[in-house]
């Protein structure tokens, strides 16, 4: 066993949770910034330590274990739910050469993978006997597996003009003209089912403060907790990635501009995804359960399904070919 | 973490000169609970209405790392906000027992502290103290927002005093 | 069929939307609401009865901490109802001065309730940017009369403290600077599509039903009728004032939200024509004998608070503390037509439409 | 008509207390209120619709913007109101105040309602004993009333006949005794 095989996937393991505390503490400071006010800054230097100070105060908390909850289960759902998040990474190709996987079926293993979590989250809502979690896993399960359908969908226009499921020939096609241009229609819907599957505002029905209190993980303490919201973050990491991937052209430079490596590039398209996932938490309010539904059902699908028409057709056009058989 | 040092022989006293290491580890344990209080939203009248504007924009709470949750799972700090009434008084305790351990509680306006305005009435328990053992109290009806963040600040400083000296601050 | 079976849940005393202690026991069967029992009286203080044996001016601190968002008008209605019973001469420059502050009061009332119930729909920023307008207000408060929230301002006969040299203009920039500030919230909030898809057409009021509930104030104009005390019953100087009362169409959660904010702008009209028209000397408080002896008899005197028609029920035997002093709560009233609205809707509804009627625990238990 | 209200108004000076006869004198040439035919003809109207004996007695209320006031017998107090909302030139819709007092030696409920088509309002008055009073509810006819009989029940231990859900309302429901009342016994004197 050579030691990058080892030694590849631990610091990407870092790599993740030193991109989950900034995260954490880059989107209390966006949100802040949104709204006039300075978010955590008392911390470390200028509040980096804010969120170090959370994830350790939450492994030292007292571990409580609802005496009625169903305890196998209970201790199980935190890793169910995190488990994936972070398998996920394994097909992201960041760079031509930092990759970890020439998976063939790259794609359709980041979605199979990413579903799991749903397990993990209905088994914490039920096992945690608690009306509020029970509601928030019941309708957790409901839309990330109606948001699935759309997103899958929307990606199938970009197989159809690459011809491959595999993520490295589909950045490497997009060495002229990235996805988002031709496949706008597929980005849109696919940005929209992201954030379904994030369970982030405007869907986050699930852990809705207002109404379930704290949705899923109302009985989670300490370290369980913490569980429960690196795996949230770590599928920002990845959805982030994969959007860059797919619609933005990974590590390819626009215009032309390859003196700048690949790496800066990545990184820079992943931030800007990030930013605008906290970008829209902070302005949008939360859609009700069945006009959610309604929304995946009546409208992202029949657009996906449009896209793929669309993609199908065009590439027949003479033209245009250039832009949808690469 | 009660450290009474009179009853320790000398093969003990090298035993903890060893082990500084493990203060500074409360130290670290204590920068860390009084640097990300987590108070569970739990108001009841008008010194709610100055929680809520010491987290807007003017005051901000969250430059302390303080967020509030709405579950008592996740809380460590209960800020009493407002008067505490006989019916109010058992679920006020239930809440308090489902806080995990590290817990503690702030009495928030003179209402919390010891009945306030409303001592003469039927109907009010005089003071959370017999409700709940309190950590911090804050006076005034309502309390400023900035004493409000004053009071969180004197107990970070509380829990802080208590690691570095093993000592509890007085607690009944 | 499938046997399913109704769940009873516990919107408890301690949720983040129930804008205080009140405590729905709700009886779901998924998301659907079959029927709700509100169970209130957790923040039940007995303020009536300390009344009993405190005479009238150390009366007028627990009128502040009844309805907590708008203290400057519960004081107004003990101090109207005691005045019109012993009929009082109000000087003019304290008349002004207290339409000045309890419309100011108003407005931050109406931004509390604007934050809250974009918190309660999902939005978190409008809830910053509403109290951030409110410091303003509750700056001017505080240099006024000291207190940021409870101001025990009025007395029998007048205002304890006067104005000090430059508050007026000050009050006049804020009027200035918050009327174009409006058109932001409309900008922010009122074309966002998902705020109007989850109010339209939600927790329609007919008139009739308002009517026979009794509800008053923004929960009685949305469903058509135009009843505003300051208009029909005019008390203080609102008959010197032009501004015209926003009477909704069709009674759901939208028009709640577009009544009271026209009902900002109403009140931004009353202070600046108020500030115009306020007198430059003149004392600050009437010929009040120096133990007042309300003579005996009763009275109900209702004025219009920012949640409603706020009634003060005074019967007097003649000492100078009152035999009997009852307020009518204008929460109280609309509270009361929760469970009719809420059978058949969802639970996010339930949290949308709760926040809608805009009610107030420490005056729904006084 | 007129002599009768004369009688009325005397006994009614009488009561005052009368370590002030000094203000008696000048008071007797009270000039009629306007709003004294206005009362009359309600207490026709009631006399007619439910029966001579329902209206005990019916003054005007000075301090309070002359605002008719009409004292009804618990007994027919129900038909009385249904009669007040039905008819068409009273039409009393709007419940705007219900208020519990309790004189020491009797409890009253005193009703403030108001016709939203005629902007008119009146003050009706319903006498009770002191111990276990009741009076008929009127929850069915004013929907308003229901919240507020509970609290007036709570706190005055005023019985309200057939209401729907006479429960306590504001004080936990193992509560004892009546707060408002006047002979009251807090169980911890200011402990």
């Amino acid at each position: 066993m050579n030691p990058v095989l080892v030694m590849g996937p631990i610091l990407l393991l870092f790599v993740v949770l030193g991109f989950v505390t900034m995260a954490i503490l880059f989107e209390r400071k966006v949100i802040g910034w949104i709204q006039m006010r300075p978010g955590p800054n008392r911390v470390g230097p200028w509040g980096i330590l804010q969120t170090v100070a959370d994830v350790l105060k939450l492994l030292i908390k007292e571990d409580i274990i609802p005496s009625k909850a169903d305890k196998p289960l209970f201790k199980l759902a935190p890793a169910i739910a995190f488990i994936p998040a972070f398998a996920v990474l394994a097909v992201i190709p960041f760079t031509e050469s930092l990759q970890f996987s020439q998976f063939a079926v790259g794609i359709l293993y980041y979605l199979a993978v990413s579903s799991i979590t749903i397990i993990g989250i209905l088994m914490g809502g039920w096992a945690s006997n608690n009306k509020y979690a029970l509601l928030g896993a019941m309708r957790s399960a409901a839309q990330m597996i109606s948001y699935e359908i759309p997103l899958v969908m929307s990606v199938v226009g970009i197989i159809l003009s690459v011809g491959s499921l595999n993520l490295v020939e589909i950045v490497e096609a997009q060495k002229q003209v990235w996805f988002i241009f031709p496949q706008f229609l597929g980005f849109a819907v696919f940005f929209i089912a992201s954030l379904s599957e994030l369970n982030r505002t405007p869907f986050d029905l699930p852990e809705a403060e207002s109404e379930l209190v704290a949705g899923y993980h109302v009985e989670y303490t300490g370290f369980r907790f913490a569980f429960f919201m690196l795996s949230e973050y770590v599928y920002v990491f990845a959805m982030a990635s994969l959007t860059t991937v797919l619609f933005l052209g990974g590590w390819n430079a626009p215009f032309g501009l390859t003196m700048i490596p690949g790496i800066v590039w990545f990184v820079l398209k992943f931030l800007l995804i990030v930013f605008s996932l906290f970008w829209i938490r902070a302005t949008m309010p939360r859609v009700r359960v069945d006009q959610l539904m309604e929304f995946a059902w009546k409208v992202l699908l029949p657009v996906a399904l449009f896209n793929i028409l669309l993609t199908a057709v065009l590439q027949e056009v003479p033209y245009l070919d250039f832009l949808y058989r690469l | 973490m009660e450290m009474n040092l009179e009853g320790v022989t000398p093969f003990e006293e090298e035993e903890l000169k060893r082990n500084v290491l493990t203060t500074n580890l409360d130290q670290i344990k204590a920068w860390t609970r009084s640097n990300s209080m987590w108070p569970l939203s739990f108001g009841l009248a008008c010194c709610a209405i100055e929680m809520m504007s010491t987290g807007g924009a003017h005051y901000d709470f969250d430059r302390f790392g303080v967020i509030f949750r709405a579950s008592p799972r996740q809380a460590d700090v209960m800020i009493v906000a407002g008067t505490v009434t006989k019916k109010m008084a058992p679920l006020l305790r239930r809440l308090y027992d489902q806080m995990p351990e590290p817990k503690w509680v702030i009495a928030m306006g003179s209402c919390a502290t010891a009945g306030g305005p409303y001592v003469k009435s039927y109907a009010v328990v005089k003071g959370v103290d017999q409700v709940v053992p309190v950590d911090v109290y804050i006076p005034g009806c309502p309390p400023n927002p900035a004493a409000l963040i004053y009071g969180v600040i004197k107990l970070q400083e509380k829990i802080k005093y208590e690691a570095k000296h093993g000592k509890r601050v007085f607690h009944t | 069929m499938l046997r399913t079976e109704e769940m009873l849940l516990n919107v408890g005393p301690q949720h983040p939307s129930t804008h205080g202690v009140l405590r729905l026991v709700v009886k779901i069967d998924g998301e659907r609401i079959v029927e709700v029992e509100p169970v209130i009286g957790y923040l039940h203080r007995g303020t009536e009865k300390l009344a009993e044996d405190l005479n009238y001016t150390q009366i007028i601190p627990y009128t502040d901490r009844m309805d907590y968002l708008s203290a400057m008008t519960n004081n107004y209605a003990l101090v109207h109802a005691v005045e019109k019973m012993m009929g009082l001469e109000i000087p003019e420059r304290a008349d002004y001065l207290r339409v000045i502050v309890m419309e100011l009061n108003r407005i931050a009332s109406h931004l509390v309730w604007m934050g809250t119930y974009l918190l309660d729909i999902g939005a978190m920023s409008p809830f910053l940017y509403a109290f951030r307008d409110r410091e303003q207000i509750l700056s001017l408060f505080n240099e006024l009369c000291g207190a940021r929230l409870t101001y025990n301002y009025m007395r029998v006969g007048g205002v304890k403290w006067d104005a000090p040299p430059g508050w007026i203009e000050k009050a006049d920039a804020f009027v200035d600077y918050l009327l174009p500030q409006m058109d932001e919230y409309h900008g922010l909030i009122t074309g966002n599509e998902i705020f109007v898809r989850r109010t339209k057409g939600i927790g329609i009021v007919s008139q009739e039903l308002a009517i026979q509930y009794a509800l008053s104030g923004a929960n009685l104009r949305v469903s058509g009728s135009d009843w505003d005390l300051r208009k029909k019953e005019p008390y203080s100087l609102y008959d010197r004032f032009q501004f015209d009362v926003p009477v909704g169409k069709n009674g759901d959660l939208y028009d709640k939200y577009l009544c009271r904010m026209q009902e900002i702008v109403e009140s931004l009209k009353i202070v600046k024509q108020a500030i115009d028209q306020f007198p430059e000397k003149g004392t600050i408080m009437g010929k009040v004998p120096r133990v007042l002896r309300v003579p005996e008899g009763e009275i109900y005197t209702g004025i219009e608070s920012p949640r409603g028609e706020l009634g003060c029920h005074i019967v007097s035997k003649g000492k100078d503390k009152p035999w009997r002093l009852k307020f009518r709560r204008p929460s109280f009233y609309n509270l009361q037509i929760l469970p009719t609205l809420l059978v058949g809707e969802s639970i996010s509804n339930l949290v949308a439409i709760l926040g809608g009627i805009d009610i107030v625990l420490g005056e729904v238990d006084c | 008509m007129k002599s009768e209200d004369e009688k009325k108004e005397a006994p009614r000076a009488k009561a005052r207390p009368s370590k002030r006869p000094v203000t008696k004198k000048e008071e007797v040439p009270l000039e009629p209120s306007p709003k004294q035919p206005v009362l009359d003809q309600y207490v026709t109207l009631i006399k007619g619709a439910v029966g001579e004996q329902a209206v005990s007695e019916s003054h005007i209320n000075r301090e309070a913007g002359h605002l008719p006031t009409i004292v009804i017998r618990k007994e027919d107090w129900l038909a009385t109101a249904r009669y007040l909302k039905r008819s068409d030139e009273l039409s009393f819709d709007y419940l705007q105040s219900l208020a519990g007092v309790d004189y020491a030696s009797y409890f009253e409920v005193v009703y403030v309602l108001l016709s939203m088509s005629t902007l008119q309002k009146v003050m009706i008055k319903v006498k009770a004993e002191r111990e276990e009073a009741s009076v008929p509810s009127v929850s069915d006819v004013w929907a308003a009333a229901n919240w507020n009989e509970r609290e007036i029940f709570d706190l005055f231990g005023i019985e309200f006949t057939d209401h729907p859900h006479l429960k306590r309302i504001l004080l936990p429901d193992n509560w004892v005794g009546y707060p408002l009342r006047k002979d009251y016994e807090p169980l911890d004197k200011e402990v």
